[in-house]
């Protein structure tokens, strides 16, 4: 399969602070990239800088092929990246269905169609019969959806999902695994950062695990998961 | 030649112009370090203080240093009312709010003065209006010296009350993380009551040390002073007492050099010059943290 | 979206009629019209990017100054000034938002003041450009088709096409592309860009429409005063009242600015007559009464309860 | 609390009491809120000392006069609605405004609706120059107060010919920078070097950085225009830095009494040009000022006196018309003829002028903590005093 994303030696810092240390990921394409870690590990950091809101200070970025390193995060949308935000940020005096339109107009500049590609997104994450409710009142879960929503209304080749999981309860975490699974048979690359490790193991194809900066291993989910290393860095957290 | 005296004349005359801009300043970056709101009443508070001391002089013959007694109590309980009855509303709305609200306030309490005392321009005639303590060749206005000594007194007062005491504590608190002060039991409603309240009282103070050296007018000068204390206020950098000293000073340097060796027609120009540039250079101010942007 | 279209249609048809009905008040119309313009000129970039400028007299007074310098020094036609107003305030607003977009709330509106106070100055010291604090005098107009251009009703129908323009580009805007990416923007820069929009470009092109449209009522008001001076039109109070007008109606909605026009300048003219010096006392209540109690405006707060109506209705039925 | 109670008393509502059926009514556009509400109170009071004089010697053509009063809330926006509104109520003629950015487009507009305006304040000179056939002015203008403040140095030259450098001061408002470009143009003229030549922003009333730049120059005149507390302020800071000239005119803000209140013995030898003073050589003068006093409560001003004369004009125009309509009081106005205690009254056309009286101005010196009217000579009360001694004698 050819390498839908693929970094190299991406480093930041800030104020002298290194919080991504010479990190290097390859994913192909369809296959979905798991990023653990403790907290302040440098997992959203990484995410930043991949999706272009943070410049790295070294290192190179391609997708599929093209150099984005220095592309700012809009142009990175444009050419095929979509994400999520960790924190929710709806447009939130918009109703769902404008909130989404607004991803879709980039692919589809007509109203009709757009609004169209809208609506069928909103019915694959399953909103769409409150397409007319102000974002600002749903719940946290739907939210989440919503989210998802406006990431895939773009249309990406590559998404980025930033702790989608977290906070769910136990149905509504099925629903998103199922979810997210079901995605990537439309040949959808996807990256993303979690605390959930149900999810990681039952979606990740690879995993990534990220200490102070750096990688301290990577591999299967099943075999990651049980390295000493990394249930030290875990617990050295706590 | 270059005529050193006249430099130094013009350098000193800036300075004491900025202690009065600085004094100015001061209440509107407190409230908004505290409150992040944008005080557009604020110089239309100055110009109360003005009319209390012309009230004060008129009717009961008070030296305006003396009605100092009068007007910061009177300035602090007005602005905890106002910032109860009428700000305190506006937690909830959008953020631009507090600025419209401040806006009308100021329409408000021009008019009032307005229909109060006329249109007219007052002020006090003081016995040393135009004496000048001189130094060597360089002399410096009485007025503008007792201003100057004002603003260090009052900011004075302020440090000391923001850094050594239970309430000025709080205050910090409430200014770096509100929430985090309201989980530590500070009563920020409160607080905010006071904030406003003391950055009323500065305005007022302001307002009276300048009446021997301008004139009140009820309409016409507020926006003026909002203005400067805007710019003061940004060129140290929003919500930063001390820099707001630094802001004036430089603020009347600025204008003051301005119109002594270029040309006066551009005066405020050279100080809005100044605000844009730091503004778009420093947006945090040239004595502000920098906001590490993450 | 229909429903705005009739509205729109029906009231272009009372503006046209009213010079028939009311013929001795078409100087409140005027300024009525007028603000309405401006106060929609200034939402595309106040209300619906959510940039709060209080500069925009800087515009009023680039397209009165055109016109009336144009036309008393130079002899250029009104109609040929004022293209070349609404050329400069889009190149001002483009230089103007490249310098300052990067400012965040506050210190974006505290920018603008500066820039429109520094353009006050310039109007009045530049003599040799814009004859100074004397104020410029507009003696003779051309007469296209026969029409007196110093004529009220000419002035209503200018103002009117203003207002119309205006109203009309806010319409085509609300409901297209851009009119949802200056929404995003508003809300949330970041979530924007991740929807694949360039924050910085949609917000210059909000000011350089906002900019030239309101340099286009400027025009007209230079023509409706037929006297400028700068202290009267680089004014704050001036670009103060135009957001104000904009807020109070409702920003980021279509009529809120027009329903803040008609509130102010009619208020304004009732006040007038019937509260004489307390005129700005009352005003000044007003607007402190409507933000406290409608802070989004008076259209922006029941339409903001109308679509949770409506979705709660349709949900429940 | 007096204050409010006069201003209550002279609010336009009771001026505009319902009018009784036979009364002749007369439009006037007052700034009588915002920033120029201090000069619109005092032009109110003027007229309506007139609006008295002229009810109790049988008002105009055997009819009550009476004032329908609009509020201009200082902006041109307003006064143009007022005019509609006073065009409504059909009144023979309106007097207005203030500041020349109201009164200049009044003036375009009742020129186009054919409607006589007599200028109430405004005294910039394109209000009169062109012109209109419909645009009246009993008050002097920047060219005719530019040059009685020349002819008067002209005059302290005649005694003392060292008299030769001058150096120019003034706001950047319309009023302070026409007459700042005549004073410019008048030098020239008139054989004085310009050594100084500096405009200021209102607002914050710190002159030192000028008035410094000025001593080095050392010149003999200093010609300032400055309202009301810019007038004093500057005052105290020439003393204040230290800065001598042979003879001082400040135009406008001198011309206060609370001018000599404030600035006390600073104020004297200033010079001031105003079109009225209460020791002017014309017939009634003393009776006018205590009416104007009585009526204020106040040391009356030349603002008093110039609304007081613009409807001295009007009611005189008023009677002698053939009929209320516009064109035959317009008409009679352009033949005016008319003597008051404020300056004789004649619309003419001169020098690009166009319903322009060519009034006297005067020039008052404060001497002894009064103003007093010292020049032209045959209107003098009082003999100059010259040169101004330097402050360290004083």
């Amino acid at each position: 399969m050819p390498s839908a994303l693929k970094a190299d030696g991406i480093t930041v810092s800030f104020g002298g602070v290194v919080a991504v240390n010479d990190v290097s990921l390859d994913v192909e394409q369809g296959k979905i990239l798991g990023l653990i870690g403790p907290n302040g590990a440098g997992k959203t950091t990484l995410f930043n800088a991949l999706t272009g809101f943070v410049t790295p200070q070294a290192g190179r970025i391609y997708l599929h092929g093209n150099e984005i390193t220095r592309l700012p995060p809009y142009m990175r949308t444009r050419v095929g990246i979509g994400r999520t935000f960790q924190t929710e940020r709806p447009f939130e005096e918009l109703t769902l269905l404008e909130n989404v339109l607004v991803a879709a107009f980039l692919k589809e500049p007509k109203r009709k169609k757009a609004e169209q590609l809208a609506m069928d997104v909103l019915e694959k994450v399953g909103l769409a019969d409150r397409y007319d409710q102000p974002a600002l009142d749903l719940n946290l879960a739907r939210r989440r959806r919503l989210e998802l929503a406006k990431a895939l209304a773009v249309q990406p080749s590559v998404l980025f999902l930033d702790e989608m999981m977290a906070g769910l309860n136990p149905p509504a975490l099925k629903e998103m695994i199922e979810f997210v699974r079901r995605l990537t048979d439309q040949n959808l690359t996807i990256v993303m950062v979690e605390h959930i490790m149900e999810a990681i193991i039952e979606l990740s194809d690879h995993v990534i695990v990220m200490a102070n900066g750096s990688v301290i291993t990577e591999g299967l989910p099943r075999d990651v998961i049980e390295d000493p290393r990394v249930i030290t860095a875990y617990l050295g957290e706590d | 030649m270059f005529d050193y005296v006249s430099f130094l004349q013009n350098l000193s005359n800036g300075v004491l112009i900025g202690g009065v801009y600085a004094l100015i300043g001061v209440g509107l970056t407190l409230v908004f370090g505290v409150m992040k709101i944008i005080n557009f009443a604020h110089g239309d508070f100055v110009i109360l203080g003005m009319y209390c001391a012309v009230l004060l002089n008129s009717l009961l013959g008070w030296d305006p240093y003396l009605s100092l007694l009068v007007a910061m109590p009177l300035g602090f309980v007005a602005g905890a009312l106002l910032q109860r009855l009428v700000l305190s509303r506006l937690m909830e709305a959008p953020p631009e709010s507090s600025l419209l609200v401040t806006l009308g306030l100021a329409l408000v309490i021009g008019n009032i003065l307005l229909l109060t005392f006329g249109a007219e321009p007052k002020s006090v005639n003081v016995s040393y209006a135009s004496s000048t303590v001189s130094l060597g060749e360089v002399s410096f206005s009485m007025i503008l010296l007792l201003a100057g000594l004002a603003t260090m007194v009052v900011i004075a007062g302020l440090y000391t009350v923001l850094n050594h005491t239970e309430l000025g504590r709080a205050i910090r608190a409430t200014a770096d993380n509100r929430l985090g002060a309201e989980l530590v039991g500070i009563n920020t409603r409160w607080i905010e009551a006071v904030v406003f309240g003391i950055g009323m009282a500065l305005a007022v103070t302001a307002g009276v040390v300048l009446i021997p050296l301008l004139f009140a007018t009820p309409t016409f000068s507020g926006a003026i002073f909002t203005l400067k204390a805007f710019v003061v206020t940004v060129l140290g950098g929003l919500g930063n007492i001390g820099a707001a000293i630094a802001g004036g000073l430089l603020l009347g340097v600025v204008e003051v050099m301005g119109a002594s060796y270029l040309t006066s027609d551009y005066r405020d120009a050279y100080g809005l010059l100044v605000f844009l540039l730091i503004l778009l250079l420093r947006p945090e101010g040239l004595f502000g943290k920098t906001v590490k942007r993450v | 979206m229909k429903k705005h279209y009739i509205i729109f249609a029906g009231l272009v048809m009372v503006g046209i009629l009213y010079p028939q009905m009311f013929p001795g008040y078409l100087s409140v119309a005027i300024t009525l019209l007028l603000y309405a313009g401006w106060a929609t000129a200034w939402d595309i970039l106040g209300g619906w990017a959510g940039q709060v400028s209080l500069g925009h007299a800087s515009f009023v007074g680039l397209g009165a100054y055109f016109v009336a310098v144009g036309t008393a020094h130079h002899e250029i036609a009104p109609w040929w000034s004022i293209l070349m107003a609404l050329v400069a305030a889009a190149m001002l607003a483009y230089l103007w938002g490249r310098l300052t977009f990067k400012l965040k709330g506050p210190y974006f509106t505290l920018s603008t003041i500066a820039i429109a106070e520094i353009f006050r100055l310039i109007a009045i010291n530049e003599g040799w450009l814009t004859g100074g604090a004397t104020g410029v005098f507009i003696m003779t107009l051309p007469e296209p088709f026969g029409l007196d251009l110093f004529s009220r009703q000419v002035n209503y129908y200018l103002a009117l096409a203003f207002a119309a323009i205006t109203v009309l580009v806010v319409m085509l805007i609300s409901c297209s592309k851009f009119g949802y990416q200056l929404r995003a923007v508003r809300e949330d820069e970041d979530s924007a860009m991740a929807s694949g929009i360039n924050p910085t470009t949609v917000k210059l092109k909000a000011f350089m429409l906002s900019g030239a449209l309101t340099a286009l009522g400027g025009g007209i008001y230079a023509i409706f005063l037929s006297f400028i001076e700068p202290h009267i039109i680089f004014y704050l109070l001036l670009s103060v009242q135009i957001a104000l007008t904009a807020i109070i109606g409702g920003r980021g909605t279509i009529w809120g600015p027009c329903v803040g026009a008609l509130l102010i300048v009619g208020s304004g003219e009732i006040f007038r007559t019937t509260f004489a010096e307390a005129n700005m006392l009352i005003y000044g209540l007003l607007i402190m009464v409507v933000v406290i109690f409608m802070p989004r405006g008076i259209v922006g707060e029941p339409a903001r309860y109308l679509i949770r109506r409506v979705y709660a209705k349709r949900a429940q039925g | 609390m007096k204050k409010l109670i006069a201003i209550a008393s002279m609010s336009p509502w009771l001026l505009a009491a319902p009018a009784v059926l036979a009364d002749i009514e007369v439009g006037v556009i007052n700034s009588l809120s915002g920033p120029f509400a201090a000069f619109g109170e005092r032009y109110q009071a003027g007229m309506e000392v007139a609006l008295e004089e002229i009810n109790a010697g049988g008002g105009v053509r055997g009819e009550p006069l009476t004032l329908s009063v609009q509020d201009d809330r200082s902006e041109a926006t307003s006064a143009l609605a007022a005019i509609e509104s006073l065009n409504r109520q059909d009144v023979p003629l309106i007097m207005g405004s203030y500041a020349s950015s109201i009164t200049g487009p009044m003036a375009q507009l009742m020129t186009r609706q054919e409607i006589p305006l007599i200028v109430l304040g405004s005294a910039d000179n394109s209000i009169t120059k062109p012109g209109s056939p419909w645009v009246f002015r009993a008050k002097h203008n920047s060219t005719i107060v530019a040059e009685s403040y020349f002819d008067y140095f002209d005059f302290l030259r005649e005694q003392d010919d060292s008299l030769e450098t001058v150096a120019m001061l003034y706001g950047n408002g319309a009023w302070p920078a026409s007459l700042a470009e005549e004073g410019e143009r008048l030098a020239e003229e008139r054989g004085y070097e310009v050594v100084g030549n500096q405009s200021y922003d209102q607002g914050t009333s710190d002159f030192r950085p000028i008035l410094n730049r000025f001593r080095s120059e050392e010149p003999d005149l200093l010609y300032v225009v400055a309202y009301a507390e810019d007038g004093v302020a500057i005052a105290r800071q020439m003393r204040e830095v230290n800065l001598n000239a042979k003879a001082v005119a400040i135009d406008t803000g001198a011309a206060l009494p609370s001018f000599v209140d404030q600035v006390g013995d600073l104020a004297e030898y200033v010079a001031t040009v105003v079109s009225w003073s209460k020791d002017v050589q014309y017939e009634g003068v003393e009776d006018l000022y205590e009416r104007l006093k009585a009526k204020t409560g106040e040391e009356p001003t030349f603002y008093e006196a110039e609304g007081y004369l613009a409807l001295r004009v009007a009611a005189d125009a008023l009677e002698r018309a053939e009929s209320l309509e516009r064109s035959d009081v317009r008409d009679v106005l352009a033949e005016t003829d008319l003597d008051t205690p404020v300056t004789h009254v004649a619309f003419e056309s001169f020098d690009g002028f166009q319903g322009q009286n060519p009034i006297r101005s005067l020039v008052l010196q404060i001497q002894d903590g009064e103003h007093v009217t010292v020049f032209p000579t045959d209107l003098a009360a009082e003999d100059v005093r010259y040169p101004t001694p330097v402050w360290d004698e004083r």
